[in-house]
């Protein structure tokens, strides 16, 4: 079977690494066959740019992943990170005024929480020696309260008279492109220097390949954990940034399963969920594939709506399926 | 005749590694596989086990044609490989790897009574003492090992395939497979042996095969040829001198000074001096405490007490990172474990190390592709592909990576623990040479080894350790065969009272 | 003196109308909890029907309560675990969703599911003058949300109103959100927007806002979130109405449960509450700036 | 490091064994204090049968989780099993009446559903070579749409004229003995013999441990692990014979979030998430343990409702910290 493999190293590593760009070009021509509209410009900056948040996230859930953990507190870490911001720059709209001052220290708030979040995650999990699937279930539950809490139970809504200055955030545009898919194009390039270009990236994969090997390559296997888990928190709250200014609330319902789907973008991309081989493109492409597949739903009536994660779900299947090329064996 | 290879070939890919080859095993006779790394003797037994597929060539049992689709198949015909690389469930115990695939069962249920007893019984044969119930995680290599041939065992072959088996395991331990290899083959066994050891062929082979670069170069009758015919047979050309030509100075300064270490429950009060330019020895029985001490030193392994000096100054040392600092580098003995990323190409693994050597803050592609390729040079590393895993490679020349890996942070002291095992006896010279090359810049070098004959060919001095103590450190006229198993079973012990 | 227990069995905060029904229920607490000190009020939360048959037998069993308020999560499964309460003989107050048997509570506050989508239906067929194209935005797909959706049917049945698509948006805003970004790339002409529920209206309203098609259409939520009665009685030309479904329901069933103790008089029977239509007119008087819903 | 746990492997495994068993009890003394009544039987007896529900599907899970997969989908499995159920005994009773044959053939529906979703999962995931994630992530969509399509977006719900048949599966005992927990005690027994006493159990170890082993030793690794989820199906087909007695309706909200459930009760267990190593029992206590927390939640109205989701969270973590036993180790 590795003979097999070994065999055909050379195509079959080729179509991996464009596997998931086939699938995602199946979905296009299914998505223009289904509706013209589909390819209208419109829907394509629709696409992309609802894919950004889950896109960013899912970034830094590939460098969690790379290095063996999971994270599944990051749909409630963006609820409450988004919470958060909203009361401090509605409290600060009070004495600072409506400038970009307050969208800034927003911003800073946001950042800091989102790398604090992340490194009780890590901390807790790498000092602790507690498995992250349960740290992170805990803080996911931790976080949804907190922001369940401040909100009442109810929805936080960012004051209207910052909105104005908060919003080109989301819906501005740079020469066309909307500004959260720059920001999803500038954290996936980041991203992949990080992962692929740098010592650190090199050690999240050694980790996740073989801990000991790491630990005998003098890598502090800890310390670069924890920073998989804090850069995954960065990651959640940049998305959160580009998040707030589009609705301008937050609630418990904020978020609700983003993990899922972040991790979901993550593995379609061809990241492996054991650990020690991730692929920040694969990645983007995935996070695009889930949103594109919810477009296409949206786009026609022709399947009752009961069975859309029925049909979500078997289109998942499907493109994962055909991206892994494993099917091109048989033809032998 | 038993087993043959007919005409084998095999390809990996664009990489044809075997040629042609014909091998004939027979009823009662042990034959030697013989070749430098990467030559394909693995490659070649686990095509006549059914591991792998010829691309060409067949296989014939007692005459007839015939093909094992599978390694089960094989089995099924009475072929037992036993494989270089350990090949057994880590989070498993004992007895259920030995059983692992055709369990003893009374009615539905496992028979765990039963497989205990057996598994005792086949331990027992093989003098050993660990338990049945112990996780292979927990055990040292050459326990796995013994295990493994535990496991063959008790498969009842008829053909049976030993690749490497005493690469990782001791003296003792080699003398008691001889013996069980020896009444195997007066019950009528066919036993194929790989081993880079030429002594132990000629101890215990009747015939010899000789593979070099994938092809058959020739096979005789061991009383026939001589371990040098066999060696320029394996190399193509004369082995020089194995040993490299050393003038030991004891007068140089002490460049590492360890006083008093102990790590709870296996190293009690230890402490030496490494001098500049030395080559110090660390020998004992298997479990003696060596590799436990010099993980202490480099911060792998909690210790209590003692004080490390580099220079003369008090050191800390609290992780590897630190002890990368002061220039002192490792090389681990399990190297599949601990020492390579197997599903990854050379270059990473070569640069994991000293990463931080190759650019900072991006890493330098270039610069790794040079050192891959000075690597290569350097340590003679035979792969097919610059894109074959590592796990895919020989088990030598992942040795040699290893080697190359741990050089790579261009130490000052190396600590290295058996830095030849599975190397072949051509390759073993020039790593001999290099170590030797290494203490003549002035760096030096502690070994530790269980091979007695590179323990003394290269040590200026040797440290003998037993049950978790250094018993004596040995100079001079003293560092003889003799004397050192004296200090490492315990029988001399200079340094206080009998630890037992 | 042991005092009065109340079990107060509510959906978790997991949306908006959740929200403002647990800010409804806790502020009740308080209130009533001062105005009768012999009154203790346990609230519990679930997340599911499960969760909730399984608070209620605690309530049951470790709290010993006199008595319970029910909002069911939906009204089949909860229809046997309210009647073991019953059974253990406590006294039953069921709020909004009735249980699928009669006659198992004592009181009954009915929210009316129908009458909201019915009130959308009718305020569009008037609007949009018996013809027109709209779009639907659903919920879960739960009874709750059938009954609204029926009823809306229903309700403009025969006229010359093409529902062009209905999508489920899971009474979030940013399914709404998104769902009408779809809508609106996949249909040039939309009248009007009917979201049934106020916090995917809001996602639905910017939406439209970005493709900048306001004039367009308008929209149409139902619940009563602060944020949209503010719209209404701005007189915002995108939210004319609101159709009132007011999570303060289960304060009114708190407040009925505690007369049963307060009072001799006999509490019982069913308190309908009709869904009232808030139009510019009369939005002051439902307009809370302080609730979070 | 490593040889202190070579070193103490006695005692830390011990600890590590009895380790959810201490933290169980910590969690009842915790009950206990906050409110007497929660050693009442009435108490106790709910809490048991309760966790019938998710200890039966973990028991499944461990299965899965020990050969190295994962099943997402068996809360929505749970859904569409009961909805099936439901459908079949309703439509029985127009012609077999409301005797116990309906009731039968309902459970046999049930248990033949069960074991083909537990297949589609196994034979897709081995066969089609796509990680078990993404299969169940996808079978958890078309599950619960049919679900969903079934009930025609509404609920559906068990006639009542039949109810008064199947009532006793849930609300009956046996000397005391609530129905539900003598069956989840029959099916931890059964897991834990299949689990630690058959070859098959063996060979479950031995793949999550390492795939290329098992196969080198003649194990058909498609087919046990194939098997592992289709004891994972009929282990939610158990849960779903005694659940649906209990609420009498099927929706597309039934189970959700029941796979974070089960998978997080086989963790806090101490089967590894990795794979290789499974505990039955410990299963059994991490389920009686999530169960217990949501109990004592109800305990006291202390805690604002908008925190239990952080109460859990908590607890959970400091549960598993304990019994782990690591900080022991910080002694000496
Ligand atoms: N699965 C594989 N894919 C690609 N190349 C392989 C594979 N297995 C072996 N090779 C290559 O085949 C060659 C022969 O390897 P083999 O393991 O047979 O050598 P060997 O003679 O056993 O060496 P050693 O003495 O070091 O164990 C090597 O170059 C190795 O890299
Ligand atoms: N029982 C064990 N439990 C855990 N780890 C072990 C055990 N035995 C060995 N090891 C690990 O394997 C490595 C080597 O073990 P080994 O027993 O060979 O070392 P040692 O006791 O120092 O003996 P030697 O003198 O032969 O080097 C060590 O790093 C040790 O951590
Ligand atoms: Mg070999
Ligand atoms: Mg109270």
């Amino acid at each position: 079977m590795s003979a097999e493999t070994g065999k055909r190293a050379a195509i079959t590593i080729d179509f991996k690494a464009i596997g998931p760009f086939v699938a995602l070009v199946v979905l296009f021509i299914l998505g223009t066959a289904i509706n013209e509209a589909f390819l209208s410009s419109g829907n394509l900056s629709n696409i992309f740019t609802r894919s950004s948040f889950i896109g960013i996230i899912a970034v830094g859930a590939t460098f969690v992943i790379t290095a063996g953990g999971i994270d599944l507190s990051v749909g409630s870490m963006a609820a409450f990170i988004a919470g958060a911001m909203i009361v401090v720059m509605n409290g600060l709209v009070q004495t600072l005024g409506t400038g970009i001052e307050t969208v800034l220290i927003g911003i800073v708030v946001s950042i800091l929480l989102g790398i604090g979040a992340g490194a009780v995650n890590g901390l807790v999990s790498t000092r602790g020696k507690i498995e992250a699937f349960i740290v992170t279930l805990g803080t996911m539950g931790l976080y949804r309260s907190l922001v369940t809490y401040m909100a009442d139970g109810g929805t936080l809504s960012l004051d209207f008279a910052i909105r104005g200055t908060y919003r080109p955030v989301y819906y501005g545009d740079v020469f066309g492109i909307p500004m959260p898919v720059l920001v999803f194009l500038g954290v996936a390039i980041a991203g992949y220097v990080l992962l692929n270009m740098t010592p650190f990236g090199r050690k999240c994969f050694a980790i996740g390949s073989n801990e000991q090997v790491a630990l005998y390559s003098a890598i502090n296997v800890d310390r670069i954990k924890t920073l998989t888990y804090i850069i995954q928190g960065l990651c959640v709250s940049i998305a959160t940034i580009i998040y707030v200014p589009r609705l301008g609330s937050a609630s418990s319902s904020t978020g609700v399963l983003w993990e899922l789907e972040a991790i979901a973008a993550v593995i379609i991309g061809g990241t492996m969920l054991k650990g020690g081989y991730g692929r920040i493109w694969g990645t983007v492409v995935g996070a695009l594939m889930l949103t594109t597949i919810g477009n296409i739903l949206n786009l026609t009536d022709a399947i009752s709506n009961y069975l859309n994660g029925a049909v979500q779900g078997l289109i998942i299947i499907v493109a994962v399926f055909l991206q892994r090329g494993d099917w091109r064996r048989k033809k032998n | 005749m038993r087993l043959s290879g007919q005409g084998i070939c095999k390809s990996f890919g664009p990489a044809q590694v075997l040629h042609d080859i014909s091998i004939d095993l027979y009823s009662g006779e042990v034959h030697a596989l013989l070749g430098e790394n990467g030559a394909g003797k693995s490659t070649l037994v686990k095509i006549l086990a059914g591991y792998h597929q010829p691309t060409s060539g067949q296989l014939q049992l007692d005459g007839q044609p015939t093909r094992f689709a599978t390694s089960d198949a094989g089995e099924k015909a009475g072929v037992i490989l036993i494989h270089q690389e350990l090949n057994l469930a880590e989070q498993l115990t004992v007895e259920e790897n030995i059983f692992l695939g055709r369990e003893l069962t009374r009615g539905w249920f496992l028979d765990k009574a039963a497989m205990r007893a057996e598994t005792r019984t086949l331990l027992d044969r093989l003098q050993c003492d660990i338990s049945p119930d112990a996780r292979i995680r927990d055990l040292a290599v050459s326990d796995r090992q013994m295990v493994e041939i535990a496991k063959a065992l008790s498969k009842n072959a008829d053909i049976l395939i030993l690749d490497e088996p005493t690469a990782v395991l001791t003296g003792r331990e080699v003398e008691i497979l001889f013996g069980l290899i020896r009444r195997l083959r007066t019950q009528g066994v066919a036993i194929l042996y790989i081993s880079h050891k030429l002594d132990e062929i000629k101890a215990i082979a009747d015939r010899v095969t000789v593979l070099r670069d994938g092809r058959h170069v020739a096979t005789r009758a061991v009383a026939d040829i001589s371990k040098d015919d066999m060696a320029r047979l394996m190399v193509g050309r004369d082995i020089a001198q194995m040993f490299p030509d050393r003038v030991a100075d004891a007068t140089t300064p002490v460049v590492l000074s360890v006083r008093d270490i102990s790590v709870p429950g296996r190293v009690y009060n230890a402490g030496f001096d490494l001098h500049r330019g030395e080559v110090l020895g660390f020998a004992g029985i298997v479990g003696a405490g060596r590799t436990a001490l010099m993980e202490a030193i480099i911060g792998l392994r909690v210790r209590s007490g003692g004080t490390i000096a580099r220079n003369g100054t008090d050191i800390s040392i609290t992780s590897l990172s630190d002890a990368k600092k002061y220039g002192i580098a490792y090389l681990t003995k399990d190297r599949k474990g601990r020492g390579l990323l197997l599903n990854m190409d050379m270059r990473p693994n070569l640069t994991l190390l000293a990463l931080e050597k190759f650019g900072s803050p991006l890493i330098d592609r270039k610069a790794e592709e040079a050192a891959l390729e000075t690597a290569i040079e350097a340590f003679d590393i035979r792969a097919a592909n610059r894109k074959t895993r590592v796990g895919d490679f020989s088990g030598g020349n992942q040795q040699k990576l290893l080697l190359a890996k741990v050089m790579e942070t261009d130490p000052d002291i190396v600590i290295i623990d058996e830095p030849t095992r599975g190397i072949d006896i051509g390759t073993k010279s020039q790593i001999y040479h290099f170590i030797g090359d290494l203490t003549a810049q002035g760096k030096s070098v502690i070994l530790l080894s269980s091979e007695m004959p590179e323990m003394l060919g290269l040590s200026d001095r040797i440290a003998v350790m037993a049950a978790g103590r250094i018993t004596g450190i040995l100079s001079g006229d003293d560092r003889t065969e003799h004397e050192i198993m004296r200090y490492a079973t315990g029988i001399s012990d200079k340094n206080g009272a009998s630890p037992l | 003196a042991d005092k009065i227990k109340i079990g107060v069995s509510i959906p978790a905060a997991t949306h908006g109308w959740a929200g403002g029904l647990n800010w409804h229920a806790q502020e009740a607490e308080k209130d009533l909890e001062k105005a009768y000190p012999d009154l203790d009020f346990i609230i519990v939360t679930a997340k599911n029907p499960t969760e909730q048959a399984n608070d209620l037998e605690d309530l049951v069993s470790v709290q010993n309560i006199d008595a319970l308020v029910i909002l069911p999560f939906e009204s089949d499964p909860l229809t046997i675990p309210v009647q073991q309460v019953k059974e253990a003989g406590k006294f039953i107050t069921v709020v909004d969703r009735g249980l699928s048997q009669p006659g198992i509570e004592d009181v009954y506050v009915a929210g009316n599911n129908s009458a909201l989508g019915a009130q959308a239906g009718e305020y569009l067929k008037k609007r949009l003058d018996g013809k027109g194209k709209i779009v639907v935005l659903r919920g879960l797909p739960t009874t709750v949300d059938d009954e609204r959706v029926e009823a809306f049917n229903a309700s403009i049945k025969g006229s010359d109103i093409e529902v062009l698509d209905m999508k489920y948006a899971n009474w979030n805003r940013d399914d709404g959100y998104e769902v009408m970004q779809d809508f609106l790339s996949r249909f040039p002409k939309i009248d009007a927007v009917w979201a049934q529920d106020d916090d995917i209206a809001l996602g639905v309203i910017e939406a439209i806002k970005q493709a900048d098609r306001t004039d367009e259409m308008f929209v149409i939520g139902g619940g009563g979130m602060k944020d949209i009665i503010k719209r209404v009685k701005d007189g915002d030309k995108l939210t004319p109405i609101d159709v009132l479904y007011p999570p303060a329901m289960i304060a009114t069933a708190m407040g009925i449960t505690a007369l049963k103790f307060e009072t001799k008089a006999a509490v019982e029977g069913r308190y309908i509450l009709g869904a009232t239509t808030v139009t510019p007119e009369n939005a002051d008087k439902f307009y809370f700036p302080d609730s979070p819903y």
